[in-house]
């Protein structure tokens, strides 16, 4: 709760901060006020938390670990903003206040207790993202992604809001304890507006986290926005979707697993092959990143579908492993594409002569999320395959397989790019910002890599 | 001194080991000394063994020295064998190689690999002690490959020219198809008997019964070994290409030891061959077909080398028959005899190659009985031995061998001693047309004519009186003697010999069949003569066609050529149809068809994300519509 | 300190150290990896050669899904430790002669995998056994990748994925397995205690086999091979054909058959056909082959698919000689690739009918090479025939037919080698050949090893068969009880 | 009759929606939306819920949707000036609709709740009673609903205000 | 007032979801069929009033506030989102001079 309180005073301090032309002191102002919001949520870890304000909101362990990896990957993000947002317009403080307004909506989404905050979270964040999609205003791309974002996301709300309307209607509260209540003490009579409801909600969810079919969104927004917005779309947001996601399955649901295993099952199929496979095929690195994020949510979907006390682990390392791997590749792109003017794949030729650091990191990054051992990225396919083999769904593991096996042929391009191929190019300027970011982030995933254990047995 | 036998094999290996290392800067005098008294030290060695194992009681003797290969209940131990037969065999091996040594100084003398070929040589004997001394199958087997070794260097000791080089290689590859059998047959044995020593298997083969099924496929199996080895059909023609090394090669290794392993090694397992008398037919028909097929072939060629190998596969031929009917001393009797006239011949025939400035055909020799008399002499010691005329050494050992086919079956001796006939003839021809009539070659060639150095002809010298005597370690008890050599190698024979009835045959049937073969094969040495000498027919050039049989004869019945149509090119082609076709478009295009496969569902795949909202949203209107499908079935 | 565990972080540490040493790193790199061969040396000292595991280490890893660091060293374990501790100082001082561009890289590299490797043959956790397995792949791909030929993108990129594909259906079969066990374990020998159904050993065997057979290669699954290994840079051909693919070998032995003994009972005659057929068709094709590092390429596939049928025949010969041999193979294969890169960096061509006459003007190269060659064909008192005598026995007591197939390689293997041998050297010099110099002192030295070692375990091959036999006794005991009770 | 009432204003409002979506121009179908959502205010007051009613009326038709009419006429998109999409996509846009409508039924096919909707409690949906809930249970959400309105507030103004400054 | 509350006493739940689904189902329609972002737009504000009804129509069945509270939220987000939307419609409207959905179409494959 303290978070939430830190993370709205502070984007309203920040807009204050734009209101007095203090743009030196915004990116400050805005690491100190996260790492105070870090260190908030991370004081109350095992703090026993019950159901605050009614049963609105439940700061517990899994809320502690999910806004912590929101916010502190948020932090790395907004490094890397230094310099970003001056370039785009000069509401400089604006921008970072919706950030941290989505991310308050976000703290909330992974703290719900109720399905109003779920709700509330959901659209604080979307309304943050569908703006801060559009930050490049004469920007077409921007434009579109803005707009397509909004049209869908609104669209997929009302699907979202009927969900949750059905739910009330069977069960008669929006408290997911009750909902809980309802479902095992009904364990025969659920109402079929309760199933309804269900699915409908799941609609609403894997729209905001990117499952097929619900994904189209992603990949063309992803692509449009701002680069530094899509490093925040495709880690922190998609990491609060699945937050979410989990949250309400594993505390209402789950007796209902046999009813909601085989659709997420054949989405979850689905958007393996569809996030693997249209990658493969793409010339831009961020279009590719794109794809890859939405094949991702495919596998952090194994978690949902083999749901157990494992699958907060699983989703966990997984966010956070690609998370970290994501903003290397995105902070890398940044710096590519402001000295080539290009995102695809060839600008990337050679960058391993003029700045092997740079290309070490996207490396590890690279591997991290094609899940090649010795790196994060290992770890959060092999607690995913863990869990989903828990289950005995072998063959979506055969599946995942395959698609672990296409997923490598993309994101070693880039890797073959930098190493292999030669071309004339000057050294890209990284800032120390870039470096800390990158360097932190690459440590991060080979630590995770090798010693897993520091956070893969939080829950 | 037996104990020390050990050093027998170890002192060519030193030899070989100081040559080799050497060959750079020891001189050549040097080089040839040691090489030679490295294999004569060896040879006084053997000599020591000889009359030990002679005046000892016991016959046989296991001397290990470590053990080689162990894993689980196999055990391997490095260990040598002397008995009669091995003693014997380590005589001819060391005392001809020897011989041959000496020879080679002078042979060799302007070669420039002369160190090398020195070294090989030693080599060579120290792989065929190995393979006469191994107390074991998997001994003998590393003598038996490692000779096959030698062979191969020494063939393509000339190997800038590239059919050398490829004559080697055929003869390496043929020995191993041999060894292959040899190393199923081991295995089978270590199966049957618990064992790969000598002494653990023949004692207990001796008392099982005859025409075991298991035994018939090691015998059977242990004969494929012997065929690549020594010459056999199908696998005999690498011998007459192999004489492309040099002629004290081809004297040593293609002639008198490495060529006869094959019988040493049926004599060596005699028992199991006796168990095994279907086996024992095989060998037999083969013998006497390789024999015969040799013989024919060996009648036209013009080549003086060639018409050696051809008779040497001939002669091979005889040998296994021999052991096919169960003569397994006469055919060891012949191993020892041909050894000597057969190297006789080799190093005559080298000689006159030496003399005829590296001329090797025929047709263009002649007359030379003149120029190179001690040459000349020898070697018509050697011919007549071959030709088994009495007193001489073939005589005896060929009588022995046909006397016993007689009593096997009547026909294979018939054919046994057309073959001698033939023997006869080409070896006569040979002669004729090599040493008789008028030189054929070219005045160069003839102004350079002249005899060996002593260092080649001392060791004809020696062989030839050899060749006359040696026969008589062996003569028979219708001729009067005592057939010490069948004493002597009675202990390894006698198992076999209880389970076969002796020779049976009456004293003047012997007479008789001596009296045939000694008439047949006069008359063929008297055709050659009237032929060759009289009629100074010379045979016509390659570019002459000749009549039908003579054509198949000249061309060694197109083997060659049909194993390269039947065998070579098909797998060369095959090479080519599993590299071109299974392997780079089947599999691996399987493989790259499925990458290729995901780019293009990858191509098609991504248009659905068509950029176009409207289509976005129906598309998610359609998974809604389904997923509500589901849940209307579900509920 | 635990001994393994030195052996196991000193090439860390070479790796790290080689990446920020200065100048000279080749050299210096070759004097580092004699070290862990020291250590080797010091481990077999204090080796038992019983049935045991030593020199333990068991550290808790990830323990809420019981991963552990647990690493010991058993007779086959201390086999695979020697082949890699060996091999690894002859290919670095192999690689002398090239000039590589950032050579830190390279070498460090190499040091990486050769932990990795280590990892893999020491591995008592399934999951670390996984690990270690991709650690391997990572360098070697990147070795290929940076300083191969001109095909290496596309080559290496394909080989990378196989191999992947490969090893993430071992990871499947592998957490599967974990999730069978009662203890929540990943240790092998928990694993070895399941008395999992038939059929879903038979699944297990087929994933294992998978990842194995891809990495042996075993046919169908060795496209990748012989491209790899011709546009590999020639310390990654080494690397490759000499110490990983004994991986998969090894891999069979430890993880396989005896995790999946049922599993084994039903497919371990396909595999062994397949192996066998791979000796056959590896071998044909290799007939025809002009490019020398591609025939030496497929040369290798049939000699690991003789290793293989003999591994699948499951008897102590058999095994014995898949010990020794790997051992063996490794030293030819590394022999044999030095050589043609001294050939081939002579003469700028890999096309042998270009060649000729070379055995002239190089005599030492042609003896060299030739004692190598006869160790790959297996010729007596050379290390090969040790090995293929062991193989060959150990199919035969499985299938005298199999051995009989299987023992093509023998004739075969003579065929395709000298037919190699004498296209290279014999025959006259041609321009190509005529300036090609004899070989240097380093080169004579790598010789020399490789040779020494070639004989010298071909006469006297029984302390090293030693070390394993106690180790492989036990395991087959282990197996075949299984087995049988069924 | 009452009852026919409900029948009556539920024809209405699907009547007007249809009208929202069909009509050509824009601020017809403006018009009709205001239209619509009046029938849901009457549905609003039908069930009691009169503080919703109310304030439907003011935000709904009073606010939002006079934000669009104003926008339509700012943007003089007021002609009928959009390209409709192809018949075909139309056909398919009506007839997934539609399937959409069945699946949402039959999804809920099997619904026993055919009993009435009896108010239980006559001043549920009186301005007393929900402010006593708002304000209590809801208070968290309403706080935090406020964070909505002004990312909203800031992001209108963000977006729709013309940026001096190229990109 | 009262009296036609009471009156609504007869109206079976069931009725009051198929009018709301039928309404939502119109709105989803209006996505599909049209290509002015604005009238898109007010087609999901149709969707959201179904829901709102809906709501409000099970509130009554449970007797139960929290159900009305929510569509106070529902409002609140719908203004929101009215704002947000309108000015991103501006701003591609001053871009593009079109409000047409499919005129943005270069993100794509």
């Amino acid at each position: 709760m303290n978070t939430l309180i830190t993370l709205s005073i502070l984007a309203i301090v920040v807009l204050y901060l734009g209101l007095f032309k203090a743009k030196k002191a915004l990116l400050p102002v805005t690491m100190f006020g996260l790492a105070a919001a870090l260190g908030l949520a991370v004081i109350e870890w095992n703090s026993n938390a019950v159901p605050i304000y009614s049963g609105m909101m439940l700061f517990d362990n899994f809320a502690v670990a999910f806004s912590s990896i929101c916010i502190f990957s948020s932090m790395l993000i907004l490094l890397v903003s230094k310099d970003y947002f001056e370039r785009i317009s000069e509401h400089v403080a604006e921008y970072y206040a919706i950030i941290i307004f989505a991310l308050a909506g976000i703290v909330v989404m992974v703290s719900y207790h109720n399905l109003s905050m779920l709700f509330i979270g959901i659209e604080i964040m979307s309304l943050s993202l569908y703006i801060l999609a559009g930050i490049r205003k004469k920007n077409f791309a921007s434009n579109e992604a803005a707009l397509k974002y909004f049209l869908m996301g609104a669209f997929s709300t009302g699907f979202l809001l009927f969900g949750i309307t059905l739910l009330y209607g069977a069960t008669g509260s929006f408290d997911l304890l009750e909902i809980k209540q309802y479902v095992i003490s009904n364990p025969t009579i659920i109402s079929p507006l309760f199933y309804g409801g269900l699915l409908l909600l799941i609609i609403g969810l894997g729209f905001k986290v990117g499952v097929a079919p619900f994904h189209f969104w992603a990949p063309d927004v992803y692509e449009g926005s701002p680069t530094l917005i899509t490093a925040f779309m495709s880690t922190v947001v998609k990491t609060a979707g699945f937050a979410a996601f989990l949250r309400i399955f594993l505390i209402c649901f789950a007796p209902l697993h046999d009813f909601w295993m085989p659709p997420l099952l054949v989405m979850t199929v689905a958007t393996l092959f569809i996030g693997n496979i249209t990658a493969l095929y793409q010339h831009s690195f961020k279009r590719m990143l794109t794809y890859s994020s939405v094949s991702h949510a495919g596998y952090m979907m194994f978690a949902i579908i083999a749901l157990g006390t494992a699958s907060v682990n699983a989703v966990f390392v997984y966010a956070t492993a690609y998370s970290i791997a994501s903003i290397i590749a995105f902070a890398v792109l940044i710096l590519v594409k402001r000295q080539t003017g290009s995102d695809s794949f060839d600008s990337f030729n050679g960058l391993a002569k003029r700045n092997p650091f740079m290309a070490f990191t996207l490396t590890v990054a690279m591997l991290s999320l094609a899940g090649i051992p010795l790196t994060a990225g290992f770890i959060g396919k092999f607690m995913m395959f863990s869990s989903a083999l828990s289950e005995y769904h072998i063959w979506l593991i055969v599946l995942a397989v395959v698609n672990a096996v296409i997923g490598i042929f993309y994101y070693l391009r880039v890797v073959v790019a930098m190493y292999f191929k030669d071309a004339e190019r000057s050294i890209v300027a990284e800032s120390p910002f870039f470096k800390v970011v990158l360097a932190l982030s690459a440590i991060i995933t080979i630590i995770l890599g090798i010693y897993p254990g520091v956070i893969s047995n939080l829950f | 001194m037996i104990n020390l036998v050990w050093l027998v094999p170890l002192i060519p290996l030193i030899g070989f080991l100081i040559n080799g290392l050497g060959r750079n800067f020891l001189p050549k005098n040097l080089v040839g000394a040691i090489a030679s008294l490295a294999v004569l030290l060896s040879f006084g060695i053997s000599l020591g063994i000889f009359f030990e194992l002679n005046s000892s009681e016991v016959k046989s003797f296991t001397i290990p020295l470590f053990d080689w290969i162990n894993a689980g209940s196999l055990t391997v131990p490095f260990s040598f064998l002397v008995d009669p037969l091995s003693s014997l065999m380590l005589l001819i091996v060391t005392g001809i190689g020897f011989l041959i040594h000496i020879y080679s100084i002078g042979y060799m003398h302007h070669d420039a690999g002369f160190a090398k070929f020195f070294a090989y040589l030693n080599l060579f004997i120290f792989f065929m002690l190995l393979l006469v001394l191994g107390s074991n199958y998997v001994i003998m087997f590393i003598g038996w490959e490692g000779v096959g070794l030698c062979s191969y260097l020494l063939i393509g000791f000339w190997f800038t020219n590239i059919s050398y080089a490829s004559a080697a290689k055929k003869a390496f590859v043929m020995n191993r198809i041999g060894d292959l059998g040899f190393l199923i047959a081991v295995f089978l044995i270590y199966t049957m008997f618990g064992s790969v020593e000598f002494s653990k298997i023949f004692p207990q083969a001796a008392s099982m019964v005859s025409g075991d099924s298991t035994l018939i496929l090691i015998t059977a199996l242990l004969f494929v070994g012997a065929i690549g080895k020594s010459a056999q059909i199908p696998l005999f023609t690498w011998l007459p290409d192999a004489m492309a090394g040099p002629t004290p090669v081809s004297a040593l290794i293609h002639a008198a030891t490495m060529v006869t392993a094959g019988i040493y090694m049926i004599a060596r397992s005699n028992i199991l061959f006796t168990l095994a008398p279907q086996t024992l037919e095989v060998v037999a028909v083969i013998g006497l077909a390789t024999a015969i097929l040799a013989a024919t072939i060996a009648l036209t060629q013009t080549d003086i080398k060639k018409v050696l190998a051809y008779s040497t596969v001939s002669q091979l031929g005889y040998m296994f028959l021999g052991l096919g009917v169960g003569a397994y001393t006469g055919a060891f009797f012949h191993v020892i005899t041909h050894a000597f006239f057969k190297a006789l011949l080799f190093l005559g025939a080298g000689s006159v190659i030496h003399a005829a400035s590296n001329e090797q055909d025929m047709r263009h020799m002649g007359g030379l009985k003149k120029k190179l008399p001690v040459t000349f002499l020898t070697m018509m010691i050697g011919t007549i031995a071959i030709a088994g005329l009495p007193p001489f050494a073939g005589f005896f050992s060929k009588d022995e061998i046909l006397a016993h086919v007689y009593e096997h079956n009547k026909v294979y001796w018939v054919i046994g001693v057309i073959g001698a006939m033939f023997t006869a003839f080409y070896m006569f021809r040979m002669m004729f047309l090599t040493f008789y009539g008028n030189f054929r070659g070219t005045s160069d060639q003839e102004h350079h004519l002249h005899e060996s150095p002593k260092s080649m002809t001392i060791p004809l010298i020696i062989l030839a009186v050899l060749s006359v005597i040696g026969g008589f370690i062996g003569v028979p008890e219708v001729l009067g003697g005592g057939h010490w050599l069948s004493k002597f190698l009675e202990p390894v024979f006698q198992a076999s010999n209880n389970k076969m009835a002796g020779l049976t045959l009456d004293h003047s049937t012997e007479f008789v069949l001596m009296g045939v073969s000694v008439a047949a094969a006069l008359a063929a040495s008297m055709y050659a003569y009237i032929r060759y000498v009289k009629g100074a027919h010379v045979p016509v050039a390659d570019t002459i066609a000749r009549p039908a049989f003579s054509k198949i004869s000249y061309n060694k019945y197109y083997i060659d050529e049909i194993y390269n149509a039947v065998f070579t090119r098909p797998l060369d082609a095959l090479s080519g149809f599993f590299y071109k076709i299974v392997d780079k478009r089947g599999i691996d295009g399987l493989v790259n068809g499925l990458g290729a496969g995901a780019n293009e569902a990858s191509k098609g795949f991504r248009l659905i994300q068509s950029g176009n909202v409207g289509f976005y949203i129906f598309m998610m209107v359609a998974g809604i519509i389904a997923l509500l499908v589901y849940g209307f079935y579900k509920i | 300190m635990n001994q393994l565990l030195l052996i196991l972080l000193f090439p860390l540490l070479l790796t790290v150290v080689s990446l920020f040493k200065g100048s000279a790193v080749s050299k210096w790199a070759f004097a580092a990896s004699i070290v862990p061969l020291l250590f080797t040396i010091g481990l077999i000292n204090k080796f038992v050669p019983d049935a045991s595991t030593q020199f333990l280490i068991d550290l808790p890893w990830i323990p809420s899904m019981g991963i552990h660091f647990k690493l010991g060293v058993d007779g086959i374990s201390m086999m695979m430790i020697i082949l890699t501790n060996l091999l690894v100082p002859i290919i670095i001082l192999a690689s002398q002669k090239h000039k590589y561009s950032n050579p830190n890289a390279f070498y460090a590299l190499i040091f990486f995998m050769q932990a990795g490797l280590l990892v893999v043959f020491t591995a008592l956790d399934g999951f670390l056994f996984y690990i270690g397995w991709e650690a391997a792949l990572i360098p070697i791909y990147f070795i290929c990748a940076l300083w191969g030929g001109e095909n290496r993108i596309r080559v290496n990129l394909k080989f990378f994925i196989y191999t992947i594909a490969g090893s993430l259906i071992m990871l499947i079969a592998i957490i599967y397995l974990h999730l069978q066990t009662p203890d929540n374990s990943y240790d092998i020998a928990s694993f070895y205690k399941l008395n999992l159904p038939a059929n879903i050993q038979g699944w297990i065997f087929i994933a294992f086999f998978l990842a194995f057979a891809i990495k042996m290669p075993v046919f169908p699954f060795h496209t990748w091979q012989p491209d790899t290994y011709t546009e590999a840079p020639t310390a990654g051909t080494m690397l490759l054909s000499g110490i990983m693919l004994k991986m998969g070998i090894y891999g069979v032995i430890r993880w396989l058959i005896p995790v999946a003994p049922l599993g084994f009972s039903e497919w371990g005659q396909t595999a062994m056909i397949l192996s066998i057929i791979g000796i056959v068709y590896a071998s044909v094709i290799a007939f025809t082959q002009k490019d020398m590092k591609r025939l030496v390429a497929y040369s290798s596939i049939a000699h690991v698919g003789l290793i293989s049928a003999a591994i699948f025949a499951w008897n102590v010969q058999g095994l014995q000689g898949a010990m020794i041999q790997m051992l063996n193979h490794g030293i030819n294969v590394v022999g044999m690739f030095f050589v043609l890169d001294i050939i081939i960096r002579r003469t700028n061509t890999r096309d042998m009918t270009l060649m000729g006459g070379i055995a002239k003007v190089a005599p030492g190269l042609a003896i060299g090479f030739l004692i190598l060659l006869l160790g790959s064909v297996g010729l007596p008192l050379t290390n090969g025939f040790i090995g293929e005598f062991l193989l060959l026995m150990g199919v035969y007591n499985y299938n005298i037919w199999y051995a009989a197939v299987a023992g093509l390689t023998i004739i075969f293997g003579a065929v395709y080698m000298l037919r190699m041998y004498q296209k290279i050297m014999f025959g006259e010099l041609n321009e190509r050949t005529s300036l090609f110099g004899d070989i240097d002192l380093t080169e004579k030295a790598v010789l020399l090893i490789l040779c020494v070692l070639v004989i010298g375990i071909g006469i006297y091959p029984n302390p090293l068969l030693h070390i394993s036999e106690a180790s492989v006794i036990n395991l087959i005991e282990q197996v075949n009880q299984k087995i049988l009770v069924k | 009759m009452s009852i026919s009432l409900f029948y009556l204003i539920a024809f209405l409002s699907i009547f007007f929606s249809v009208m929202v979506i069909f009509s050509k121009n824009p601020i017809h179908s403006v018009l009709y939306l205001i239209i619509t959502f009046f029938t849901f205010t009457i549905h609003y007051i039908l069930l009691n819920a009169q503080f919703l009613a109310i304030v439907n009326f003011i935000v709904y038709m009073g606010a939002i949707m006079v934000l669009f009419l104003f926008l339509l006429m700012l943007l003089n998109l007021n002609e009928d000036s959009e390209p409709m999409k192809s018949n075909l996509l139309k056909i398919a846009g009506v007839i997934a609709g539609m399937s959409l409508l069945i699946t949402l039924v039959g999804s809920l096919k099997s619904l026993h709740i055919s009993d009435p909707v009896i108010l239980q409690t006559q001043d549920l949906g009186l301005v007393k009673n929900l402010g006593k809930v708002l304000f209590s249970e809801f208070l968290l959400p309403f706080e935090v609903s406020s964070i909505l309105l002004l990312v909203a507030m800031v992001g209108a103004v963000l977006l729709a205000k013309k940026d001096t400054k190229r990109i | 007032m009262e009296n036609v509350t009471q009156a609504m006493q007869g109206v079976p739940l069931n009725h009051y979801i198929l009018l709301s689904a039928i309404v939502f189902a119109i709105g989803v329609m209006g996505v599909l069929i049209r290509r002015n972002a604005i009238i898109i737009f007010m087609s999901v504000e149709l969707m959201l009033n179904a829901v709102n009804l809906l709501l409000t129509a099970f509130s009554v069945h449970h007797n139960d506030a929290s159900g009305q509270v929510f569509v106070f939220f529902i409002m609140a987000l719908a203004a929101a989102e009215v704002a947000v939307g309108l000015a991103i419609i501006v701003m591609i409207y001053r871009n593009t001079h079109s409000t047409d959905i499919d005129v943005l179409n270069k993100l794509k494959w």
